[in-house]
């Protein structure tokens, strides 16, 4: 995964997510603060044991649509150094990450404020689906429609 | 503008693509359209997807469509339930 | 560093934070969000070209405010799962991980929430200092008064 | 409670350490006192604490101690400055 010409990587990947070197990569003298929010595969739905998840994208949409949260978070942030927002894709196992969301700033309020702000938003804007694999079935789990007012 | 009856090749993902059994809902519709009425098609011409009309989503060219959104010749259209991703 | 009996991790060391490491022995099945925060030594205070830090803590003291913090962030979160709050001791270089704090939890409301709280009151509560070597000089890092009201 | 003349050896951190030149800053104080009486007592004996006097903090017991938390014989005191971790 390469940093874009903003310093970011923004990406959707089959293979599992590799925060700390993700972290690593990032993180510039300037920075005094990284907030790092992961999503993991959690071993329950409302109470059904899950076996494993299945994830799919709209693949350009959902690159398109991680750009532009990143560039909200960068305009509502103007402090925010490098930032990072990766999804993975395909079959996931427990505790597998699903999502990072990582922002890095000279300043913590920033930090926070921005990786909360794009995991918010990626939940509310960017076309992903998930069907979950229990043990006794299966669902496709019930979404959010998104915040159209852009 | 001229209107033309062309074969849409509408994107459908999730449980959409999961219900027509592939990636792909080809529908007949005259251009120019809408977001709505494409949707319309689609469910017509897809009625396993008609029950989950109301939830459904439409997206042109890769960005969210509106009701009124136009759709014409050319345009990258897909179909999909509310986003669950995170 | 070993889990202590909540399951947390709480920590000063002179040796470098492993926050992968750190993070991966926390999580477990019914986690479904993980909320970090990392302090690094930034580049520069006031404009000033930072070369290193020393930190110092009263030792004893600082444990027992870690535990405070570790027990405030619970009664606050009652969904909070496991937790990290770590703090390096010692000299560290630029980029090197001053404070460490992780909340997991089933949901991410409670993992940023516990987890900004944690790194706002080791800050307000924790008897640690930071000497700040320059270039061309060095400065003991003016603190804060803790908040008394416990 | 009987009054005694006792060594209070309070434990000074950060750059109170580094003006005493040492870990621990012997001080005489008759016991039972208070906080700010022993932070007198240790900014009278040791005059290079004396400017930082008004942002100091004392514990007693691993504790913050506020200017009437009392100290007694065998209690563990500390002075140090504003805390600056994270």
């Amino acid at each position: 995964m390469e940093l874009d010409s903003a310093g970011d990587i923004i990406a959707l990947t089959p293979e599992p997510i590799d925060t700390p070197g993700i972290v690593r990569r990032l993180v510039r003298a300037r920075v005094g603060a990284v907030a790092t929010f992961e999503g993991v595969v959690r071993d329950n739905l409302h109470g059904r044991r899950t076996r494993h998840l299945d994830y799919e994208a709209y693949e350009p949409m959902a690159l398109k649509m991680l750009r532009r949260v990143a560039a909200e978070m960068r305009a509502n942030h103007p402090d925010l150094d490098r930032l990072a927002l990766i999804h993975r894709l395909g079959r996931l196992q427990l505790s597998e990450t699903s999502v990072l969301v990582v922002a890095t700033s000279p300043h913590r309020a920033t930090a926070f404020d921005a990786c909360r702000f794009g995991i918010d938003r990626i939940k509310t804007l960017v076309p992903i689906w998930k069907h979950e694999h229990f043990e006794d079935g299966d669902v496709w789990v019930e979404g959010v429609r998104p915040t159209l007012d852009l | 503008m001229k209107a033309d009856r062309v074969l849409l090749n509408i994107l459908v993902f999730g449980q959409c693509r999961a219900l027509v059994g592939a990636d792909v809902a080809p529908v007949m519709v005259v251009v120019p359209t809408t977001a709505a009425s494409a949707l319309d098609a689609v469910c017509d011409q897809y009625p396993q997807l008609a029950p989950l009309r109301s939830s459904l989503l439409v997206a042109v060219n890769e960005d969210y469509a509106r009701a009124e959104t136009p759709i014409n010749a050319g345009d990258e259209v897909a179909v999909f339930p509310p986003i669950a991703g995170g």
